[in-house]
């Protein structure tokens, strides 16, 4: 069994009155793809803003090996290993594709303001690698050829891929993805889960939200169920198809009582 | 009463959001529109109800292309929604909320006790609630609320998107026998959701979305069944 | 150093009050701007200058008025006193009017970016006060005395003058008519409503544009009424009255937390006695520095104000 | 309407270094020569050719360019940036008349009071949202200006007077002609231009674009966004401080009143003028803001009014200024074009 990477603790989060999560627990282990799945609001981009710092656990930790990092800034926490998509693309639209990239790799790069200024080897050199592991990545992800257009005028399925690869220019340990086959076409999904595998393979452990399923049964090796704010299942996909509870949390319970 | 998309396209920024659907809503009927997260749907009912622009194709409404209508116009001419997380204004009253429902109907003081008490019979708890803040309420009664606001403009088509989402199963239940209810006092609806197995249920004609298109459309009953709709949201190998 | 502030205690409260009351008159026109747009109106001092302006204008022109005259007798001077005031209510409204339509509408339908219409706002505040400065030469105006400035009554020694009890009484009742008008009449709850949640606002019925515009108006009216208030106490006005004022004003709207006008009523009064206490403590040319710094404190302390969202009922 | 900027960038890919370099010479050396170009049509009616080009136009080039890295680059709306030039001149003035330090030896020490008031201002602003951000530097560059007004022991409304000129290098910096007052701030100019040119491709550039775009995204890719802040603000007000410096030691003489905030929205039109965001457009900007008003006597009396008009014209008909930033895209060889992948 290989070790735990990312562990969820009694995590629990309430907004006024409102428990959006409550007493969840969720290991996410070295190299796997565990896909995070439960219906509208059951609180699945809560988690992963949880994760990343964006909010504040009311009770519970977040533990990245055994460090605990919820209460840590959200920039740390990326320098820490974690990166994530999101939702409604949030590319930084006026840059270029390459450009959207390397500001994800500066995060290992140690020059500041005066280094810079002063244009010194050590930046000049950063500078350089920066550029060359940005262009690998965007190959990687089979994007590289829109290098130098700008994010905004990307077509729709690069603007998405494209947020992977600037979450990967963080080096991150763990890559949270945020639906990222929202608004793809069947052959689209397809490349996607293959890319997914592939940087999975490349030795990233990956956290995943998604709705569709033929795209989370192909690829997971896990799936964990969250329905209103509470886990109601985490097992092998082919288990967790099956589960009633997790039916009944998709397609609704069959109303016998009217 | 009849609404119809012909050919509509919406585009969020460069991004075409829907691409070129058909959907046909009648006189009296539940018309459902499914489909998983980044169909479509919601983007369906904004643009019907005016929040978001048309980039081509037409909506009627009983035979008038009403996609240049502002939305603030569109209430009066008898389309009301419930929007995709209640929208309820949380420091109103719950009954200035309903009051809100009103805003561009001179009815008389008797026609609004009228309609009040049509909504309070549909839902007692609101009743009980009238003078609490509409955010203190719990997500079921702020449901309720959005949908008894809608109803107070007297529409003649009423657009509800995703009723039941966060809501307890029983809650859910409740919800959606109300919504046969309204149904069945002459208000046309058309449901989005993603409780396709309630949904099918109520509804009598059904749409799946998939990506900005529509990849189906059929009686909601022999959807019910359907393993097709099974797969779209649980994947192939469910059974 | 503490001694004028010991001696003069009551004189400088009810000072302190009526000023407030005229801080709370313009805070008004930014919270209920911020209130449904979110955005703060940086031309609204320039619309209190012009207020201030419109009564100098008909009391001088109109009226006739001059501090060699004999004051007008009371009813006259009630009529005076009350074509002033609407001259100066409607000035600012209408500028305010104005202001939304050329420095935020078109902005508000075509961009995102918060930064444009808060660059188009400060324009056209300094085309404003730069139009009356060069029709004014850049001149102070005095203003004629329209309220007689006697004593009432004494209270603990201090005299309770006529200006101050007539800005204090009007500006309550205005501060209660808005106040009743946002909460019960019909387009008052649209304005909550925009406030609220604009996309909901827009299913029920209620037309944005129209109730931004109106929102602009009535604080526009409030704004102008304070720059009547103004005149009265203190007598003249410049082109570049409205920066210290307005930033005041802000000063009171964030106090009570921006957005909110019972939170701005609060702030207005606390802030006129706060800065008149300091006056005379450390000096009157240190007031702007004293706002400045409550303004900052404020800010990073208590974001939303010190009833915060606690009072969201009565948010716009 | 033609993309001026698109333009340049083309012709500069397109040119080899030897030309790119001749390019550079050329364009410094005609601008050079302006102050020679007195008596042409360029002549100014009420204040001297060559003092116009140092002052209002090379000073606003000057802040222009630091303010537009604040307000252009990094998104944040600063509206008290007279504040950071008051301190560079009042630390130059209190210098200049008390010590025996030269202007040269002065502008490293303004520079960093200047930088430390951005500091003093920043660490507890800069969390606040941009509205509030705008309105607390609004009123800090008034407050600075009130401070020197009520503080007698830096001459109080009166000011300073007698600050000396910078000490001569070989020549001597005169009044009555002053093109060498103008080739020293060229050459500040051209360094602030090397500096900001420099950062702005590198890291420091890349995380304020990112903060002006989606601050969140940015702090959540690991840009330590509170830090970048902070930078920019400190950065555009050391280049004020070094302006403010500049300024008195030419001026001889300063007061409150050469620190309104209409120096603040004049600097900021300029900004917007030229194009928030591109350093050329922010040159041009300025040149223009700063020659108009001094050529065209009518506009003299009305210049502020002119500024106010050109924010509000320019942020509602064309936001991205005369040049507007980076839109182009190199060419790319588009592989299955049309496909939505």
């Amino acid at each position: 069994m290989s070790k735990t990477i990312l562990n969820l603790k009694d995590l629990t989060i309430k907004f006024g009155g409102v428990t959006a999560l409550n007493n969840v627990n969720l290991e996410l282990k070295e190299g796997e793809i565990l896909a995070l799945i439960g219906p509208n609001g059951a609180g699945k981009t809560t988690v992963f803003n949880l994760i990343t710092g964006v909010y504040k656990p009311t009770s519970g930790n977040v533990f990245l090996g055994d460090v605990a990092i919820d209460g840590k800034k959200r920039h740390h926490i990326t320098k820490l290993g974690i990166a994530r998509t999101f939702q409604n693309i949030r590319l930084f639209g006026d840059m270029t594709t390459l450009e959207n990239v390397i500001t994800g790799t500066d995060v290992r790069n140690k020059v500041g303001l005066i280094g810079s200024m002063f244009g010194t080897p050590r930046s000049r050199r950063e500078e350089k690698a920066s550029v060359a592991k940005a262009h690998e990545i965007l190959k990687f992800i089979g994007i590289d050829e829109y290098a130098d257009r700008l994010a905004k005028n990307l077509p729709y399925g690069v603007q998405r891929r494209l947020e992977i690869a600037r979450a990967l220019g963080t080096e991150p340990k763990i890559l949270l993805l945020d639906e990222p086959a929202a608004g793809f076409n069947p052959q689209e999904k397809v490349e996607l889960a293959a890319t997914i595998k592939k940087i999975r393979d490349a030795g990233y452990t990956i956290l995943l939200i998604e709705h569709d399923m033929s795209l989370i049964m192909g690829i997971s090796d896990r799936v964990a169920v969250l329905d209103f704010g509470q886990k109601i299942a985490d097992d092998l996909p082919s288990v967790v198809q099956n589960n009633p509870q997790v039916i009944a949390a998709y397609l609704g319970v069959p109303e016998d009582a009217s | 009463m009849r609404l119809e998309l012909k050919d509509l396209h919406v585009h969020y920024g460069k991004i075409e959001a829907i691409k070129g659907i058909s959907v046909v809503v009648n006189q009296g009927e539940i018309v459902t529109l499914i489909g998983a997260n980044g169909a479509g749907k919601t983007t369906t009912l904004k643009t019907i109800s005016g929040l978001r622009k048309v980039s081509s194709g037409q909506i009627l409404f009983d035979g008038q292309d009403i996609s240049t209508v502002p939305a603030h116009e569109r209430v009066d001419l008898g389309i009301s929604q419930a929007p995709e997380g209640r929208g309820i204004f949380p420091g109103m009253t719950v009954l200035e909320n309903l009051e809100m429902g009103k805003f561009n109907r001179k009815d008389r003081k008797s026609e609004m006790d009228e309609d009040l008490d049509k909504v309070y019979t549909l839902f007692p708890r609101l009743k009980e609630r009238a003078s609490q803040a509409g955010g203190t309420l719990s997500g079921g009664e702020q449901q309720m609320l959005a949908i008894g606001r809608a109803l107070m403009a007297r529409p003649k088509v009423l657009l509800l998107d995703e009723p039941s989402m966060g809501l307890a199963p029983q809650m859910i239940a409740n919800i959606f026998r109300i919504i046969t209810e309204i149904n069945k006092t002459g208000v046309t609806i058309l449901l989005v959701e993603q409780n396709a197995q309630q949904a099918l249920q109520r509804a009598h004609r059904a749409y799946i979305l998939e990506t900005g298109n529509v990849v189906k459309e059929a009686k909601a009953s022999d959807l019910l069944n359907d393993p097709a709709v099974r797969e779209a949201y649980l994947g192939t190998g469910a059974h | 150093m503490f001694d004028t502030l010991i001696h003069q205690f009551w004189s400088l409260t009810f000072s302190g009050i009526a000023l407030g009351f005229i801080y709370v008159l313009i805070a008004m026109g930014y919270t209920m701007v911020y209130g449904v747009l979110r955005m703060i109106n940086f031309a609204n001092s320039e619309i209190f200058m012009v207020g201030a302006f419109a009564t100098v204008m008909v009391s001088k022109y109109v009226f006739k008025l001059s501090n060699d005259a004999i004051p007008p007798s009371s009813f006259k001077l009630f009529f005076v006193i009350l074509c002033c005031l609407l001259a100066s209510m409607l000035a600012s409204a209408l500028l305010a009017f104005l202001v939304e339509l050329v420095a935020y509408r078109h902005l508000r339908n075509r961009t995102t970016n918060r930064i444009a219409p808060l660059i188009s706002a400060i324009g056209i505040g300094i085309v404003i006060s730069e139009i009356v400065r060069i029709l004014t030469g850049a001149r102070t105006q005095f203003s004629p005395n329209i309220i007689p400035k006697k004593a009432l009554a004494t209270f603990q020694g201090a005299e309770i003058r006529l200006d101050n009890t007539i800005t204090i009484i009007a500006g309550l009742i205005l501060f209660i008519i808005l106040d009743r008008f946002i909460k019960y009449s019909r387009l008052g709850k649209g304005i909550r409503a925009v406030s609220m949640d604009e996309d909901s606002a827009k299913l029920m019925g209620v037309n944005l544009n129209r109730v931004i515009s109106l929102t602009f108006i009535i604080g526009g009216l409030m704004t102008g009424a304070a720059g009547f208030f103004y005149v009265n106490v203190y007598e003249n006005v410049k082109f570049n009255m409205g920066f210290s004022l307005g930033l005041a004003a802000f000063t009171a709207a964030v106090i009570g937390g921006i957005g909110n006008i019972r939170g701005a009523f609060f702030g207005g009064i606390s802030l006129g006695l706060v800065e008149i206490y300091a006056s005379a403590i450390i000096g009157t040319q240190w007031k702007p520095v004293t706002v400045f710094i409550i303004l900052v404190l404020i800010l990073l302390f208590k974001p939303n104000g010190i009833f915060g969202e606690a009072v969201q009922k009565t948010r716009v | 309407m033609i993309n001026l900027r698109d333009k340049g960038a083309e012709f500069w890919e397109r040119s080899n270094r030897p030309v790119r370099v001749l390019t550079v010479f050329a364009i410094l050396a005609v601008v050079a020569a302006l102050p020679y170009a007195g008596n042409t049509f360029l002549q100014t009616p009420v204040a001297a050719f060559d003092a116009v080009l140092v002052y209002p136009m090379g000073m606003f080039i000057l802040m222009a360019l630091g303010l537009n890295v604040v307000v252009g680059k990094s998104g944040m709306l600063d509206l008290g940036y007279v504040a950071f030039f008051a301190v560079g001149a009042y630390t130059m003035a209190i210098l200049g008349t008390r010590t025996g330090l030269n202007t040269w030896e002065i502008m490293p020490i303004g520079i960093a009071a200047a930088m430390f008031a951005g500091v003093l201002l920043a660490i507890p602003t800069l969390r606040l949202r941009g509205d509030y951000l705008a309105i607390v530097t609004l009123g800090f560059g008034e407050i600075v200006r009130v401070t020197a007004l009520n503080s007698e022991g830096i001459g109080g409304a009166l000011g300073i007077a007698g600050i000396p000129f910078p000490p001569g290098l070989g020549f001597e910096y005169q009044l009555l002609d002053q093109k060498y007052f103008y080739w020293t701030i060229l050459v500040m100019i051209v360094l602030v231009i090397w500096v900001i040119r420099r950062l702005t491709v590198r890291r420091p550039g890349r995380a304020w674009e990112s903060i002006r775009q989606d601050e969140d995204a940015a702090e959540l890719m690991g840009v330590s966004t509170y830090k970048y802040k902070i930078w920019a603000f400190v950065f555009g007000a050391a280049i004020g401080g070094g302006a403010g410096v500049f300024y008195a030691s030419r001026s001889m003489v300063i007061a409150p009143d050469n620190f309104t905030l209409n120096t603040s929205i004049l600097i900021l039109a300029c900004v917007v003028f030229g194009g928030m965001g591109n350093i050329w457009g922010v040159i041009v900007g300025a040149t223009i803001l700063g020659y108009l008003p001094d050529r065209f006597r009518f506009l003299s009396d009305a210049r502020l009014l002119l500024f106010g008009l050109v924010l509000v014209v320019f942020m509602n008909l064309r936001p991205e200024g005369i040049l507007p930033r980076k839109k182009r895209e190199k060419a790319i060889v588009k592989k299955g074009s049309g496909a939505s992948i």
